[in-house]
């Protein structure tokens, strides 16, 4: 056996590595910057290397590779607007998450401890967010792009442990921030368990652990079906479980209600584009021919998750935990750009992921506004009134509200117009119309909301809505200003992703 | 047809009038009352001019013909706002601005203490106007525009005074009613122009020969129930009784002279039709028949003055009616009927207007008695009319009513003689009531309050009813002379095959005279020789009970029309909120309720999530095991 | 005897490890589970790596032990923090966030 | 099953026999896991199932993955589990009674329907090719097969192993380092503290546990000129655990019986 | 010259202005809004007297590409239909903006706010009779729901939250079964030749009948909420209830338009067929709408709803006479659209100011108010008169023409429509006496009648309805292209006289 080194092709691989050495940086940044520079220092260095890995992205653009990394990644269009709008949302995100109020002083400390009390006080930081979340954003770039299973688990892994970790992280009511990290491992490793069975089942299947080796079984493959189809299953179970899908679902709302709202919307924005991401490239090359085996499964997943979540949502007096079910259903709706199997649902997913993941951090960037005395308060009934109280941040989060209704002139229109219409386009008509009829149960939800915020009288319970700092600011202003103009001219962004989006298998 | 440029004055000016005194508002107080009597004076004269061209005119080529310009121009439905004026429409022209200039003129009297005098006479100027529309119109829908015209004035001038409820609620009646028949007239104009393609008076005319007699009978029924509404007929005669609450003139014009005859003339117009209809025109007669007996019979137990006239209205009209239903023959006897009582109903009614005047506004005769002495003037007027509407010879109802009777009893078989028994037993029981009134009200003992001062009315007031007076007494004559109305109108009218005579119009007249000298009689006896209760009495037939309630007509109306709806009404109201709203608000909390249920699943134990995640790998699994089956 | 028969114990012992983590309470007894399903699965890969003749079946369960080495350290640090907190490892008593 | 059987071939009569004797006591120990109160038990049986799959690695010419598992999963990761169950206490038991409703029933079919289900399917699949064996491609060695794939072909996800590794011991240091609120007093600093307090009684040091002559061990209080306990001689952390004796069985013939110890 | 793109934008530049004035100057604001409205009314009637009224297609077209990856075009123009809505819609802006020259004080925003929604909403309602792009229209369809929603939870009174959260669930659920056709549409479009919205080429697709029935169906869901048609219409009479008397006339008078309109414009030329199939059905709902609206109008005792549910009752005329598939009914129907515009408008202003003066809308709390406030009293009179139809009001036209057009094809559901004249003399009457007519009651002594600036807000309301009463012939000219046009590209002529079957 004669070994031959590995050739990486570092320029396509670059937008990762830039995060991995950010990362990398920030660690040592921990050890070794004053505690009085670090969080700036931190901060800089995230952005920057969030800036340079965009503009590698933007670089490598018109890159098409299949052995960037000894077959392992794919570099391709859709990898390039994917990684692109992860970085991007990614940004924004950290804007939100610089703001200091909302990680917990010290982890290690005991909830309600002197020593809690103390590290309040001496304005200590939990800053390792900073490299945790790099390295979480590296995962993320990653999973889309990986082109066989064990990359492609590795990077499952990478974007859940940070994000795990920092779940629980959060400055108030840490017990619940501590359960939802709790939470989110068991039931992560749970799925990623599943996960890791069916990529054994599929090993087994086809002998190949590459996207493309599995494809050609799938394709021509001599045995019967049964080692791929369990296969296929777990691995699903795996992916519809980091997207949200229903009944897999069931970690997000206390998730995203327990984690530090900036997390939460990090999480809730940047892992949806990547876990469906490498859904739609898995579904779109790997299963593709196995179509007739997996789509009626997964429409009536989609329909059960679009219809969950829109129900359940309505029921809900908490606002990150309407917003998580609101997910619930959103991703119900993007599922529906993965049954369409055509260039029209691919295109659609992607600006749905993109605008969706914008608005999402904006809203939650929104949330971490209202505020009292012990934090942010979520419970609605207090968000009477805000029309009166802040009319911008309102109208704003109605803006958000009504992307995800889908009201037209917003981004969320289009972007279910889209992905429906690709639906439809490949007979899946029961999804569309499943979409539909929750669609409008949906408005439902998000209108309450609104009718809080602006036609219902404040009451006086200490809730204020704070000044945004600069950076929040920045978040709300890009977020509803891409929201809006992705509403109203959405014609060179669909361009764009209509000339990079065809899979390269 | 000759054309015309100066028809649409005899509408444009009393129009004018309406909209400047409505506009104008109380700057108008002054002189308001003036220029509308001008107007429709001058309207009057205009007609006159007419008149005089007309005469002047071969029998061919009489009607002329006005287009103002297109109205409504959709595909075939073609109208355009023209007028038409025939020998027909002269008549009324005349009646209408003559009789309504009269009035015009009595009310700058008779409204002179009523702040709202300017309003009032506005109104009638729109009266005029409208009513104007209607017989000038040259199609359905032009006099459908009148149709509806009048009755809006109708509406406002019986509504007045509505800051007494009785009396909005009366206007709105009558309103409501007539909707009822001009319902009536839009089904007749969309049979029409379904039909026939054309609602033209003359189109319909052409068309008359190639379209079904169903259609036809169709049209007619429908034209009927139009005509029943806006002239008091039975079924829709409810309303009249009630219109009284209106200013006496009012009564007097509208509901005496002219609006309530519209159905007489729609009939006459539509005469090609009728003709072609045998059925439409029984049920016209039998209409006619009903009411007239109808309101002969409500008008024997009336003690309000106005409402005995109104009852005498309804049965005069009644006879026109059903002289309109005889066919070709009965056309012009129903016009000169209708032009007859024109003159002698706006004159009694003024007369009563007069009395009331004199009486502080009292309308219970069983309060008169005696006036004969104090209103002399207007006793005599109302006398004349009186003798006029009995058809005492050689008033203007002796020719006018005995007529009817003789074509009625002429008209055939068995049909002939019920008919003309009815409308004799009309004419008796006409005697008695009109006999009653005369005798509550100007002879025997003053039965007056104390504050009651009896006095004669101004000039003003009783010159129009010398006039009108006049014209009972002599227009039976001067029409039916040498057959003057009858020739001038037969143009218009199919040439009829005369029937065997049943009654020479001898005998009839004999028998009629037999039959008021009977009902005369007998009111004499009731009424002249006993004392009158001022209070009426409650010890009565069950027969006067029933006719003083119009013969249980509004009850009728009330139990099976508005009780019923009113319910309805009430029933819907509830059923939209409840059953299609509540449907609505269910399915919102059916959402809301499966939501809440739902929220279960996310019981906060992560054990029951993993095993949610579990149960649905088995599913997945399953499916998976049953495909591969 | 055939290879098979331990892809039916690697099933076995997925599913013995996936009812662990439903029906016990203890968390780090929990997490031990998820560790017995990520055995299991490494049993499958080992397996069919036999079966296909190829050592990718091996390099994939060692990348798992690796991985599922990183995870333990995490998740038994957030274990940890939270008994911490609430001096207890039940995770039925994690049950603030719900419905 | 059977297609599959025969198209994966018959393995040598030895390694039958290790797996039925292995295999029945794998899954026996992995029940027993769900079964046992005590989570220190689960842990044990967790580690014999462990080592038990080590040795079918072996048996299926996976020597290296063995060796790993041994090493790394049960000597490292076990321990470290181990090590946790310390920390929360040993002792401490699970009530099995569920307390969640209906969540036992559910657990018990979905467990029963899952494995049957799977069970049946691994049954029917079929692969359609030979099972190969490991021959040719451990050929120049398994441990060597491997490095070739680790290190070529799988190169890049290696390496972003290493970041997952570091994001690890990121995380946990995040959760479980705590900084020092206030400086470390130095000796000088303590010194000085001694002879300020109260009295001079401790200036010269605590004094030893143990008891002169009678006993000498850390777990008994060391006993006074007056023949009285001396609390302060014994370990803080052996009170708080309970561990300590009492002195009283090594006291001398005692002036005063009535002198109880503090715990 | 883009005369729609114009049109669209001067109430954009106009509510930009408002944005930019200083704050406090209300005054300053509501002559900035009249001052824009009524220049736009200028264009407007600048661009009308351009129109080629004998051409039946569509004028003043534009056509810019919007977003070329779904062939979605920016594109406008308009018919005589689509201008005479046009027309209204900017003739009742000014009137509005004047005759609620007060009522946005009441709300929860500033009187900025407020007329910057109307100017808004003002674009929205000329951008959606204008699109003759059926994804650009769908846009504006939707959107404008915003607006209306705030003005009414924002200035309106009592329930006003929940009457515009029905309102804008109501409005959403059917937008959304129409997006639903609209997708099926695109993609068959795709399929036929390639993605468009083109509402020419959509309407050249080949479908199936039972595709084209379920599309129909989308469409006719939203349509058919839009202009109440029983039994989608329960959320009027709340949005009625709670909105200002401006909303409400801009609600009833022109966004529900948008209903009716698009009955015609969308579901006709898209799904001929389907309009077929579904005649009799929609025919039946239109008669019970009629009669339904009347009974209920009867049985209200609140003045804003009494007139929201004569609404209903009109609307049922409308829908009524565009699926008669006669020219009358057809032109009937869209002379309807326009007079029940003004008809609506002067009874929600006169029937508003009144309500404000006597700070109740309960009915039985009025009384004689002619002796009291006359001018008022009349204005209101005269706008019932047009409301049930009087001959000499515009809407007698159009009723009238309903009515005749329905009957020559299906004379059943006229004759049961027509009952609906007599219901509607009660509904106008009964209200009528029972606020102007009667003695004055306790809390109506003092009220004023209307001020100069009232009177010359209705002032061409009322005009409007006169003039057109006996000369419809401009809008009748304008409209009766399409109507031949519309009925003979389904297949219908109007049917001959049938002489009774003889």
């Amino acid at each position: 056996m004669t070994f031959t080194a590995p050739v990486l092709n570092y320029t396509l691989l670059s937008p990762i590595l830039i995060l991995l050495g950010g990362a990398l940086l920030g660690v040592l940044v921990e050890a070794f910057v004053s505690k009085a520079m670090r969080a700036v220092t931190q901060l800089s260095l995230t952005v920057g290397t969030l800036v340079l890995s965009l503009a590698q992205v933007w670089r490598i653009h018109n890159e098409v590779s299949m052995s960037a990394a000894m077959g392992s990644v794919i570099i391709d269009g859709p990898a390039v607007l994917l990684q692109a709008s992860i970085l991007i949302i990614s940004i924004i995100s950290v804007f939100l998450i610089a703001d200091t109020d909302h990680f917990t002083a010290l982890a290690a400390a005991l909830p309600g401890s002197e020593e809690e009390r103390h590290s309040l006080e001496t304005g200590n930081q939990v800053t390792e967010v900073y490299p945790l979340t790099l390295f979480a954003i590296s995962g993320m770039m990653l999973f889309p792009i990986a082109s066989d299973l064990i990359t492609l688990f590795v990077a499952l892994e990478m974007l859940s442990l940070p994000l795990y970790l920092m779940a629980g992280l959060s400055r108030r009511r840490r017990l619940a921030s501590q359960e939802a990290a709790l939470k989110y491992f068991l039931l992560g490793a749970f799925s990623s368990a599943f996960f890791l069975f069916g990529m054994a089942y599929l090993y087994g299947y086809s002998a190949s652990v590459t996207y493309a080796g599995i494809r050609e079984s799938v394709v021509g493959g001599s045995g019967n079906d049964v080692l791929l189809l369990v296969g296929m299953a777990f691995l699903t179970i795996g992916l519809l479980f980091k997207v949200g899908a229903v009944p897999f679902h069931a970690w997000s709302p206390d998730v995203y209600q327990g984690a530090p709202t900036p997390i939460t919307g990090f999480m809730a924005a940047a892992t949806k584009v990547a876990a469906f991401g490498a859904m739609l490239r898995i579904y779109y090359t790997v299963f593709a021919n196995a179509q007739w085996s997996w789509s009626p499964l997964l429409s009536f997943i989609a329909i059960v998750t679009m219809l969950f979540g829109s129900l359940v949502a309505i029921a809900q007096r908490d606002v990150k935990r309407m917003l998580a079910y609101s997910s619930i259903a959103h991703a119900g709706f993007l599922l529906a750009g993965v049954i369409a199997l055509n260039k029209a649902g691919l295109e659609a997913s992607i600006f749905y992921l993109f605008a969706y993941g914008v608005a999402t951090v904006g809203a939650f960037a929104v949330v971490t506004l209202v505020r009292d005395s012990s934090g942010e308060v979520t419970d609605l009934n207090r968000w009477k009134g805000l029309g009166k109280r802040s009319p911008w941040v309102a109208v704003s989060f109605a803006g958000f509200l009504l992307a995800f209704a889908g009201i037209p002139l917003t981004s969320g229109f289009i972007g279910k117009f889209s992905i429906f219409s690709a639906a439809y386009e490949s007979g899946a008509k029961g999804v569309v119309i499943a979409g539909v009829l929750s669609s409008a149960i949906a408005a439902f939800f998000y209108i309450r909301v609104i009718v809080l915020m602006f036609f219902t009288d404040a009451t006086q319970d200490g809730t204020s809505v704070q000044l945004p700092s600069f950076l929040t600011r920045a978040t709300l202003v890009i977020s509803i200003v891409v929201t809006l103009v992705l509403g109203v001219y959405p014609a060179p962004l669909l361009n764009l992703i209509s000339h990079f989006s065809t899979f390269i298998r | 047809m000759m054309t015309s440029t100066s028809l649409v004055y005899l509408i444009a000016l009393p129009l004018a009038g309406s909209a400047i005194l409505l506009l104008a508002g109380r700057r108008s107080d002054k002189w308001g009352h003036l220029l509308a009597t001008a107007l429709s004076a001058s309207s009057f004269v205009v007609g006159l001019y007419q008149l005089s061209l007309m005469l002047g005119r071969s029998t061919g080529e009489r009607p002329i013909t006005q287009k103002l310009f297109e109205w409504i121009s959709v595909g075939s439905f073609k109208i355009d706002a023209s007028l038409m004026l025939d020998q027909l429409s002269i008549c009324f022209v005349l009646l209408i601005t003559g009789v309504g200039t009269l009035i015009h003129i009595y009310s700058i009297s008779y409204m002179s203490h009523d702040p709202d005098r300017r309003r009032f006479f506005a109104f009638l100027n729109l009266f005029i106007a409208a009513m104007l529309l209607l017989v000038l119109g040259d199609s359905y829908l032009n006099l459908y525009v009148g149709w509806e015209g009048v009755g809006l004035a109708s509406y406002l001038l019986i509504g007045f005074w509505n800051q007494k409820p009785a009396y909005a609620t009366a206007s709105k009646k009558a309103f409501v009613m007539n909707r009822v028949g001009d319902m009536g007239l839009s089904f007749a104009i969309m049979i029409a122009f379904a039909t026939m393609g054309t609602v033209s008076f003359s189109g319909v005319k052409e068309a008359v020969d190639h379209t079904s007699t169903a259609a036809l009978t169709g049209i007619g029924i429908m034209l009927l129930v139009a005509a029943t509404g806006k002239s008091a007929q039975f079924p829709l005669q409810a309303w009249l009784g009630d219109a009284m609450a209106g200013p006496t003139p009012v009564s007097a014009l509208i509901h005496a002279a002219t609006m309530v005859t519209a159905g007489v003339y729609l009939i006459t117009r539509s005469n090609f039709i009728f003709d072609a209809a045998p059925t439409a025109q029984l049920l016209v007669v039998i209409v006619g028949a009903i009411t007239l007996m109808f309101g002969a019979l409500i008008g024997t137990a009336k003690d309000d003055i106005k409402k005995a006239l109104a009852a005498s209205t309804m049965s005069q009209i009644g006879y026109m009616i059903l002289g309109a239903g005889l066919g070709p023959v009965g056309y012009a006897f129903a016009i000169m009927h209708l032009l007859t009582h024109g003159f002698f109903k706006a004159g009694m009614f003024l007369g009563a207007g007069s009395v009331m005047h004199g009486m502080n506004d009292e309308v219970n005769m069983r309060k008169y008695g005696a006036l004969r002495k104090f209103m002399p003037i207007t006793f005599a007027t109302f006398g004349l009319g009186y003798l006029a509407i009995l058809g005492v010879p050689p008033f203007a109802g002796f020719y006018s009513k005995d007529m009817i009777i003789e074509t009625a009893f002429n008209s055939g078989g068995a049909k002939g003689i019920i008919l003309g028994c009815v409308t004799l037993l009309g004419a008796g029981i006409t005697a008695f009531y009109m006999t009653r009134v005369m005798i509550l009200t100007f002879t025997g003992k003053s039965r007056w309050d104390d504050e009651a001062h009896p006095h004669e009315s101004p000039w003003l007031m009783w010159l129009p009813m010398a006039i009108l007076a006049i014209g009972s007494l002599t227009s039976g004559y001067l029409l039916s002379h040498g057959d003057a109305l009858v020739n001038w109108l037969s143009p218009l009218f199919e040439n009829h095959a005369e029937h065997a005579e049943l009654l020479s119009p001898l005998v009839v007249s004999g028998l009629a005279l037999a039959m008021v000298a009977i009902g005369i009689a007998i009111a004499f006896v009731k009424y002249s020789r006993n004392e009158v209760a001022a209070v009426a009495p409650t010890d009565v037939s069950i027969f006067t009970t029933i006719a003083r309630q119009d013969l249980l007509q509004d009850r009728f109306n009330e139990a099976v029309f508005m009780q019923p709806g009113q319910v309805l009404t009430a029933v819907l109201v509830k059923t939209d909120e409840a059953v299609i709203d509540g449907a609505v608000r269910g399915v919102g909390r059916i959402a809301l309720g499966s939501g809440s249920a739902l929220r279960g699943v996310q019981t906060g134990f992560v054990r029951s999530y993993a095993a949610l995640i579990l149960i649905g790998a088995v599913a997945l699994v399953a499916a998976i095991w049953v495909v591969t089956q | 005897m055939d290879a098979a028969n331990y892809l039916y114990l690697s099933a076995l012992l997925f599913t013995i490890g996936a009812v662990g983590v439903v029906v016990r309470r203890n968390a780090i007894v929990v997490f031990m589970c998820i560790e017995l399903m990520l055995n299991a699965a490494n049993l499958s890969f080992v397996t069919f790596s036999r079966i296909n003749g190829d050592l990718n079946g091996q390099v994939i369960a060692f990348f798992t032990m690796v991985v599922a080495a990183c995870e333990v350290v995490v998740g038994l640090a957030i274990i940890v923090t939270i008994y911490r907190s609430r001096r207890s490892a039940s995770i039925d008593d994690a049950s603030l966030l719900k419905r | 099953m059977i297609d599959l059987a025969i198209q994966v071939g018959q393995t040598a009569k030895p390694e039958a026999a290790l797996f039925w004797i292995l295999a029945p006591l794998s899954v026996a120990a992995a029940l027993g896991m769900l079964l046992v109160k005590k989570a220190v038990h689960s842990a044990i049986l967790m580690a014999f199932m462990m080592i038990s799959l080590a040795i079918f690695y072996i048996a299926q010419d996976a020597p290296f993955l063995g060796i790993v598992q041994v090493v790394v999963y049960t000597g490292a990761v076990m321990m470290l589990f181990l090590f946790i169950l310390m920390l929360v206490g040993v002792d401490s038991s699970d009530s099995l009674t569920e307390t969640i409703k209906g969540l036992r029933p559910i657990a018990i079919t979905a467990a029963v329907g899952f494995g049957g289900l799977m069970i049946s399917l691994l049954g029917r699949a079929t692969l359609g090719r030979t099972s190969v064996g490991l021959e040719s491609a451990n050929a120049a060695g398994n441990v060597q097969g491997i490095a070739t794939l680790l290190f070529s072909t799988y190169v890049w996800p290696f390496e972003v192993v290493s970041a997952l590794l570091i994001t690890a011991a990121l995380g946990s240091m995040v959760l479980a380092h705590h900084h020092r609120i206030q400086t470390r007093p130095t000796q000088r600093e303590l010194s000085i503290q001694r002879f300020r307090s109260g009295s001079l009684a401790n200036a010269a040091g605590l004094p030893a546990p143990g008891v002169f002559a009678r006993h000498n061990a850390v777990d008994v209080p060391a006993l006074l000129p007056d023949g009285t306990a001396a609390a302060a001689s014994v370990n803080a952390s052996l009170k708080a655990r309970g561990d300590v004796l009492n002195s009283k069985v090594f006291e001398l013939g005692t002036v005063d019986t009535s002198v109880e110890e503090e715990k | 010259m883009n005369w729609l793109t114009l049109l669209m934008v001067l109430p954009l530049v106009g509510s930009a202005v408002v944005v930019a004035l200083p704050k406090g100057n209300e005054k300053l604001v509501k002559q900035v809004a009249l001052g824009s409205t009524l220049i736009v009314l200028g264009a407007t009637v600048a661009m009308a007297v351009g129109f080629q009224r004998d051409n039946v297609d569509l004028q003043y077209v534009e056509k810019y590409s919007w977003i070329p990856t779904f062939g979605i075009n920016y594109a406008l123009g308009v018919d005589g239909l689509a201008l005479i809505l046009i027309l209204m819609s900017t003739i009742l802006a000014p009137v509005v903006v004047l005759a609620g020259w007060n009522e946005s004080q009441g709300g929860r925003w500033s009187v900025k706010v407020f007329y910057i929604l109307i100017l808004v909403l003002e674009t929205m309602m000329i951008g959606v009779f204008a699109a003759t792009d059926v994804f650009l229209f769908y846009v504006i369809f939707e959107a404008m729901l915003i607006p209306v929603y705030f003005l009414i939870g924002g200035y309106g009174t009592g329930e006003r939250s929940a009457a515009a959260v029905k309102f804008l669930i109501y409005s959403l659920f059917g937008g959304l079964m129409m997006l639903g056709s609209i997708i099926a549409l695109y993609v068959m479009s795709g399929a036929q030749g390639g993605h468009t919205f083109d509402l020419a080429a959509l309407s050249q697709l080949k479908m199936s009948s039972m595709t084209q029935n379920l599309l129909f169906l989308g469409f006719f869901i939203a349509f058919a909420i839009k202009a109440p048609l029983w039994p989608l219409h329960t959320w009027l009479p709340d949005a009625a209830d709670s909105a200002t008397p401006g909303t409400s006339v801009l609600l009833l008078g022109v966004l529900d338009k948008v209903g009716t309109f698009g009955m015609i414009r969308y579901c006709l030329t898209l799904f001929p067929d389907a309009s077929k199939t579904f005649t009799p059905v929609i025919l039946v709902l239109a008669v019970i709408s009629i009669v339904y609206g009347a009974i209920l109008a009867i049985g209200q005792r609140d003045l804003k709803r009494l007139i929201a549910f004569t609404s209903i009752s009109h609307f049922g005329f409308i829908t009524l006479g565009i699926f008669a598939m006669t020219s009358q009914g057809y032109s009937g129907a869209a002379l309807y659209m326009f007079n029940h515009g003004f008809s609506t408008a002067a009874l929600f202003l006169v029937g508003g100011w009144m309500i404000s003066r006597r700070g109740s809308s309960t009915i039985s709390d009025f009384g004689g108010l002619q002796r009291i406030t006359p001018v008022m009293a009349w204005m209101f009179f005269l706008a019932g008169m047009s409301s049930l139809a009087l001959p000499g009001m515009s809407s007698f036209v159009s009723e009238f023409l309903v009515l005749v057009g329905t009957f020559t094809r299906y004379p059943a559901h006229a004759i049961i429509a027509t009952f609906g004249i007599v219901l509607a003399a009660l509904y106008i009457l009964i209200p009528v006496q029972k606020t102007l007519h009667g003695p004055t009651t306790p809390g109506n002594e003092n009220l004023s009648d209307l001020n100069l600036r009232e009177k010359i807000a209705i002032a061409p309301v009322i005009a409007i309805i006169l003039v057109l009463g006996f000369y419809p012939a401009p809008l009748l000219n304008v409209i009766n292209p399409a109507a031949t046009h519309v009925i003979g590209q389904l297949g219908f002529s109007d049917p001959a006289p049938t002489s009774g079957g003889k």
